[in-house]
């Protein structure tokens, strides 16, 4: 009992990630309108961002910038202050994500465009005759 | 194919749910992602890049190429839409 | 067996196929194309003649090209054996490209320039089996010569041409993929190496049930052989033109077929490691079963160049026949058959493409009379049957004379039975067509008088290989003592 | 120049000269095309001296920014890489030759576009072939995935719908790799390929590496279309100008299962996944014969000769990756050297289809008939493809053939065995029936006595013959180039340990 | 600017002259925010791509609150082009000028050799350089991806 707590208490954070991954994972394949695939898509990126970010807070830790005068004197406690390498990394994944985002939007206009719907089903029939 | 979407869902989350086991506990400074790599960027990127912003110095100096594809991305992603919605037949 | 390095089995290989660029160059001017056609045929002839002294020394050549897996390259070398074959081959080419100039413009042909073309490549193909020297070598030119003669098996262009090609590819592709590459690679893991050495690689390496497991997969990977089950390609083929079935697929593609095979006995696996394992009796019997049925078979033909097809069938197996027999005189047998099959077999097909040109008849019951008409092709004719049934005084005779002797020295008095049976069948089968030629009144009267013999452009090829079935019987030496080499080995 | 940092000029080019044809193709389309074929032959004798290079000196790792790994983020010059840069610069290069003619006729209005997403694309397959850092790779990836569904949605008819479709399985594909990442950034605090690798033995904690590695790998069969999850393709691949299905379909799947295979040996170990998951070995390699089975089935169904392609396309994928995961060391090798010969196989094929097209159009079975009148060099250049395809020797695809068949049987793995045997026999009916057709079957017209222009000889233009000519003898070439080719090259990428 | 009475009043709402007075007060002050966000991003939370969308984010206001017209008028589609090359072309450009140099690829300390700063007061340099790269490029992709999307690509009116 006290083990499971604990382990709930160290690791909540991530399952609400995974079960947001699960909500858009489910969004992505299993939804017929190309507009929640693409919203799936965006939630299922978010939770990989969150958990990215979340992976790199240490207690208690300050944000990555420093004081330049007081680094140089006399250096800095790495344990006091946060990891930026997720931060780093989220910032490309967000770029990437948006530009994705921006992509899919672009080609659902034209999709709309063509044949006047954005539910798969209909487009697929469409297609076929 | 919803059903197989909905079981594909459950599965790879209760692989995800598994796989935090090994976790360390959320913000635990002695986890390895903190004690690995990231310290010496914290520690040294004053005297090496003279960039007290630890955040910019990974971004734009130590992981910089990265940074460069990440905006090559952004371009793509722009040269994209304008060939994909400015055409002539649209 | 000491091999120098040497240029020349290259160039007996390379000569026709580079000979097809002057052949395309030349579409518009036929006389030309086909002066080149006949000459690459004689210059191809003379470079293996001139290899053919060293290799009765007991010595040979040999080339590598390019080493393209550790241990195995694609190489050429000129041994008793391929000489032996490279020699009959590249021999009859020359009659055949005489023959087929006479018979193409007799019946105006279409897309002539394509025809020779393909016929040039077949034969360095054919040539390069010959001269194959590791299996991966023999392979390569024996999918070469498949696809080469596809265009000549569909000349015709009509829906009867389109599937009998289709169904030549199935067989003879499917069947080399399906089972000559995976018994290759089994090979090459077992031995890590695929060259031809006398007596044999797998000795040692490899278990009983593998190794037959090897031989049956080889045995019908080499479809080309046209062994039952896997024969069906052959009739089918049938719908070429003459010159094509008569040198094709009495000669070069079959015979490559059984040479592989024989190929395979002698420097894959070894008579020793067959004899000790007693496999010889799974060659024999599936040889005995496909020459008794092709025979039989062969009797209910009535359009003549479907006969034969299957009496093409039926001789091939004695070859397999030969070599599964493990005695020496067998061997001997099986091996000197090649030679006097193919000039028997071509002088057939040859005759009957004559008859086809002059009388525009195919079918047996037809052919009432001809004889009379045309005294040459018949008299060809028969000639040419006598040697495939094995009549003294003709080439045929020795063959069969040797297989018999062979199986009497194997103390296998069935294969005896086999041997003397079909050639009875070979007789009812071939004894009628000459019958009805001479002495059978034509059914009718009329039309019969304006047939006049072939032009001379076929009548001589056919001729001179009639003759040649004589001449083999009374000076066969330098074919004997390139297959004792072989076989002694 | 310092020839330390060739291979980044080789990548660089590509990338800098985007943005310039760019800017100028706004203001004069005639430039276009000199200018990718300059930067192109650049990038490649670039990649040409590299790989010499590491063939005399050996390979190299090579730190960007100068901050020692895993610090900075480091690339593999290592033989493998080398040859992959020098297998993407040249099929690039030949590709946009043909390319550049059939984007100006099919659309002109958008050629600097078209070029520039081109070249980026060029440029992310180098970076990709290059990198040596687990993340660096989520990026280059997703440049190229982005290039590429720009470039497929430039295609014709539903081009856009496939597109889509390809957008949402890519980014899947994309998202899954990303989170294997993530926990195995949480695990051990690395990206770096090496370091990964090194740390990845010590850890005890089993349940989330084969999470990651379990995710990493799913999404990399997503990107690479091996057989069950490869429905995104055959619309995307067929729907896509040919200037681009030119670059794309010879390149794109084989620099993912290469990614496969660093993320296999570079970052896990061959004892991981062979030794101490023995089982998953055994289902991959299962799945990877069904998936050559069906794929060869789907192909047959097909009456488009595109189409066709694309499935074949996915048979191969299932030929490497069944390979790689045969965990010997033939397998391994027929693997590597199946994924130059099939870059170089498919690039001959499709070049051949965009110069059907150039004139044709639509390319059904119907349409090819007597095109062996119409366009011999073409067609005599497809035959040679058919029978690399089929796996004749002495073209490359037989050979490939062969090491993956040694495999298979030295691993006692018959069922792929047999699925190999049955796609070549598959692949020989398929190109005979459309060499068939277009050999004997006369067009309609010809057959009605009108319109003997239909046997008229009507090439596609030089610039497209030259490069599919050269990919052509390149099957062959290569085919006789193996020996020394495994010897001095794969030999060394094959893994230690098996 | 007496041309804003004259635009399009087909709008669903008609132009209002609230949004559009305080929407033009309050652009340049957001434009020199995203300035400063790039500029100071060595010593505080920022840097090229926080900057570059705050910019962009000024265009985009501007199409909202007047039309796509107005922001197209501050901002040409060739001046966009031009700049989101030039600004991806000054990141690469940056590595491969390190690389030629002398130096390894995206190694700021190599451009010492340019203008001796010192190899460690350049690397910051660089990495602002390079930052400034990335503002332009996001700005101009940011505006164009939503003057693209807004517009169907024909850019007469926005949203």
């Amino acid at each position: 009992m006290e083990a499971i707590l604990s382990e709930i208490i160290a690791k909540y954070n991530y399952w609400i990630y995974v079960v947001l991954m699960m909500v858009g994972f489910y969004a992505m394949i299993g939804k017929n309108n190309l507009v929640k695939k693409l919203l799936g898509m965006n939630i299922f990126q978010t939770a990989i961002i969150l958990m990215f970010i979340s992976s790199g807070v240490k207690k208690g830790g300050l944000i990555p910038v420093l004081d330049k005068q007081a680094a140089l004197e006399h250096g800095v406690n790495s344990a006091l202050i946060n990891n930026p390498v997720p931060h780093v990394l989220m910032l490309t994944a967000i770029v990437v994500s948006v530009s994705v985002t921006g992509v899919a939007l672009a080609l659902m206009q034209r999709i709309y465009r063509r044949y006047g719907t954005l539910e798969e089903n209909e487009i697929l029939e469409k297609i076929d005759r | 194919m919803k059903r197989i979407a909905l079981i594909s869902t459950l599965f790879a989350g209760v692989l995800l749910i598994w796989g935090t086991r090994d976790f360390p506990s959320w913000g635990d400074p002695n986890a390895p992602a903190s004690r690995h790599v990231s310290p010496t960027y914290i520690e040294r990127t004053v005297e090496e890049t003279h960039i007290p912003n630890a955040v910019t110095s990974v971004l734009g100096d130590y992981r910089g190429y990265d940074t460069m594809f990440e905006t090559v991305v952004i371009f793509c992603a722009g040269i994209v839409v304008i060939s994909v919605l400015r055409r002539p037949d649209a | 067996m000491n091999l120098e390095p040497s240029y020349w089995p290259l160039a007996a290989v390379l000569i026709s196929l580079l000979g097809v660029v002057p052949i395309l160059l030349s579409d518009r001017r036929p006389n030309l194309r086909e002066a080149w056609t006949v000459l690459i045929s004689l210059g191809k002839f003379t470079i293996i003649a001139a290899l053919l002294p060293a290799v009765l020394e007991g010595g040979g050549y040999r080339i590598t090209l390019a080493e393209v897996l550790p241990g195995v390259a694609i190489a050429l070398r000129v041994d008793a054996m391929g000489m032996y074959f490279a020699l009959v081959a590249s021999f009859l080419w020359i009659l055949t490209s005489i023959y087929s100039i006479g018979y193409m413009r007799a019946l105006d042909e279409h897309d002539q320039t394509r025809y020779y073309a393909s016929f040039a490549v077949a034969m360095s193909a054919t040539v390069g089996v010959a001269f194959s020297a590791n299996l991966l070598t023999l392979y390569l030119f024996y999918e070469m010569l498949s696809l080469s003669t596809y265009p000549l098996v569909t000349h015709k262009q009509d829906a009867e041409a389109r599937s009998a090609g289709r169904k030549y590819l199935t067989y003879l592709l499917g069947t080399s993929v399906a089972f000559t590459l995976p018994a290759m690679i089994l090979i090459y893991t077992l031995t890590g190496t695929l060259d031809f050495t006398a007596g044999g690689i797998l000795a040692g390496k490899a278990d009983a049930s593998t190794v037959s497991l090897l031989l049956v997969l080889l045995v019908f990977g080499f479809a080309k052989a046209a062994v039952m089950p896997f024969h069906g390609w052959l009739p089918a083929a049938m719908v070429a033109p003459t010159p094509v079935s008569s040198f094709l697929h009495g000669v070069a593609v079959v015979k490559v077929g059984v040479f592989s095979i024989l190929r395979m006995v002698f420097f894959v696996f070894g008579t020793g490691l067959l004899a000790d394992l007693n496999l010889g009796v799974v060659l024999t019997t599936l040889a005995s079963i496909t020459v008794l049925v092709a025979s039989l078979v062969a009797l209910t033909q009535d359009n003549l160049k479907r006969r034969l097809a299957y009496s093409t069938i039926g001789q091939l197996s004695y070859m397999i026949l030969g070599a599964g027999m493990l005695t020496a005189a067998g061997m001997t047998g099986g091996l000197l058959h090649l030679s006097m099959h193919a000039f028997g077999k071509i002088t057939l097909f040859l005759c009957a493409g004559a008859i086809y040109i002059a009388a525009h008849k195919s079918n047996i019951s037809e052919m009432d009379g001809l004889g009379r008409r045309m005294p040459v092709t018949y008299g060809a004719f028969f000639l040419a049957s006598l040697s495939i049934i094995g009549m003294p005084p003709l080439g045929g005779f020795l063959s069969k004379w040797s297989l018999v002797v062979g199986a009497i020295d194997g103390g296998q008095l069935l294969l005896v039975a086999v041997v003397l049976v079909s050639s009875m069948l070979n007789a009812a089968y071939f004894f009628p067509i000459v019958y009805r030629g001479f002495f059978a009144r034509a059914a009718d009267g009329n039309g019969g008088e304006e047939i006049r013999e072939a032009p001379l452009l076929c009548l001589i090829p056919l001729s001179i290989t009639a003759l040649f079935c004589l001449a083999l019987f009374l000076w066969p030496s330098v074919l004997l003592q390139l297959i004792q080499m072989v076989v002694s080995s | 120049m310092s020839a330390t940092n060739l291979h980044m000029y080789a990548l660089a080019t590509p990338l800098i000269g985007a943005f310039a044809v760019m800017v100028v193709g706004r203001f004069s389309r005639r430039a276009v095309a000199p200018m990718v074929l300059g930067i192109l032959s650049f990038s490649f004798a670039a990649a040409l001296a590299v790989f010499l290079q590491v063939l005399s000196g050996g390979g190299f790792r090579y730190v960007v920014g100068n901050w020692l790994a895993p610090y900075g983020i480091e690339l593999s010059v290592d033989h493998l890489g080398s040859l992959m840069q020098l297998l993407v610069s040249g099929v690039a290069l030949t590709a946009s030759v043909s390319a550049v003619k059939s984007v100006a006729k099919d659309l002109e209005e958008r050629q600097h576009l078209f070029f520039t997403l081109y070249l980026i694309l060029i440029a992310g397959l180098h970076g990709l072939v290059l990198t040596a850092d687990a993340f660096n790779v989520y990026v280059l990836l997703e440049i190229a995935s982005i290039t590429a569904y720009g470039l497929i949605a430039l295609g014709r008819g539903r081009a856009v719908v496939s597109s889509f479709n390809y957008v949402i399985m890519g980014s899947t594909g994309a998202c899954f790799y990303l989170l294997g990442i993530g926990y195995l950034y949480i695990l051990t605090g690395t990206l770096n390929m090496a370091d990964l690798a090194r740390i990845i033995p010590t850890l005890e904690s089993g349940a989330a590496l084969a999470t990651a590695f379990a995710f990493c790998i799913v999404g990399l069969w997503i990107k690479m279309a091996f057989f069950p999850l490869h429905v995104w393709l055959p619309n995307a691949y067929s729907d896509m100008p040919d200037g681009a299905a030119v670059l794309v379909a010879p390149l794109m799947t084989k620099v993912t299962i290469y990614l496969m295979i660093r993320f296999m040996f570079s970052i896990f170990s061959p004892a991981y996944e062979f030794i101490q998951h023995a089982g998953v070995q055994q289902i991959v390699v299962g799945v990877a014969a069904l998936g050559i089975v069906c794929a060869s089935a789907m192909a047959i169904a097909q009456k488009n000769l595109r189409r066709m392609l694309t499935y074949l396309i996915i048979a191969e994928v299932g030929y490497m990756v069944g390979g790689v995961w045969l965990a010997n060391a033939q397998g391994m090798t027929g693997a590597i050297l199946h994924i130059v010969n099939d870059a170089l196989m498919t690039l001959c094929l499709f070049l051949a289809v965009s110069a059907i097209a150039y004139h044709e159009g639509a390319l059904d079975f119907d349409r090819l008939r007597g095109l062996f009148r119409r366009m011999p060099v073409t067609m005599a250049a497809l035959v040679v493809a058919a029978l690399s395809m089929i796996g004749v020797p002495p073209t490359c695809g037989f050979f490939s053939k062969w090491y993956l068949l040694l495999g298979g049987i030295e691993a006692g793995q018959w069922l792929y065995v047999g699925a190999l045997i049955f796609s070549s026999l598959v692949n020989a009916v398929l190109f005979f029936r459309v060499i068939e057709i277009a050999y004997f079957r006369t067009p309609d017209e010809v057959a009605h006595g009108s319109g003997h222009e239909a046997l008229q000889v009507r090439e596609a233009p030089a610039a497209m013959l030259q490069p599919l000519v050269l990919a052509a003898a390149a099957l062959i070439g290569v085919g006789l180039a193996t020996g020394p080719l495994v010897q001095h090259v794969i030999r060394f990428a094959v893994p230690v340990g098996f | 600017m007496k041309k804003d009475h004259s635009l399009p009043q087909d709008r669903p709402i008609g132009p209002s002259l609230i949004i559009e007075v305080a929407v033009r007060i309050m652009i340049p002050f957001i434009q020199l925010f995203g300035l400063y966000v790039i500029a100071h991003g060595h010593y505080s939370p920022g840097g090229g791509f926080q900057g570059g969308v705050v910019l962009g984010a000024s265009f985009i206001l501007m199409a909202i609150a007047f039309d796509l017209k107005t922001s197209l008028r501050f901002f040409s589609l060739r001046a966009n082009a031009v700049m989101a090359s030039s600004g991806v072309f000054i990141y690469s450009g940056t590595g491969v000028l390190c690389a030629l140099m002398g130096g390894l690829f995206l190694d700021y300390s190599a451009l010492d050799a340019i203008i001796p700063l010192g190899p460690v007061e350049w690397r910051s340099m660089g990495v602002f350089v390079v930052e400034l790269g990335v503002g332009l490029a996001v700005t101009s992709i940011m505006a164009s991806l939503f003057w693209d999307l807004s517009s169907g690509g024909d850019m007469d009116k926005g949203l």
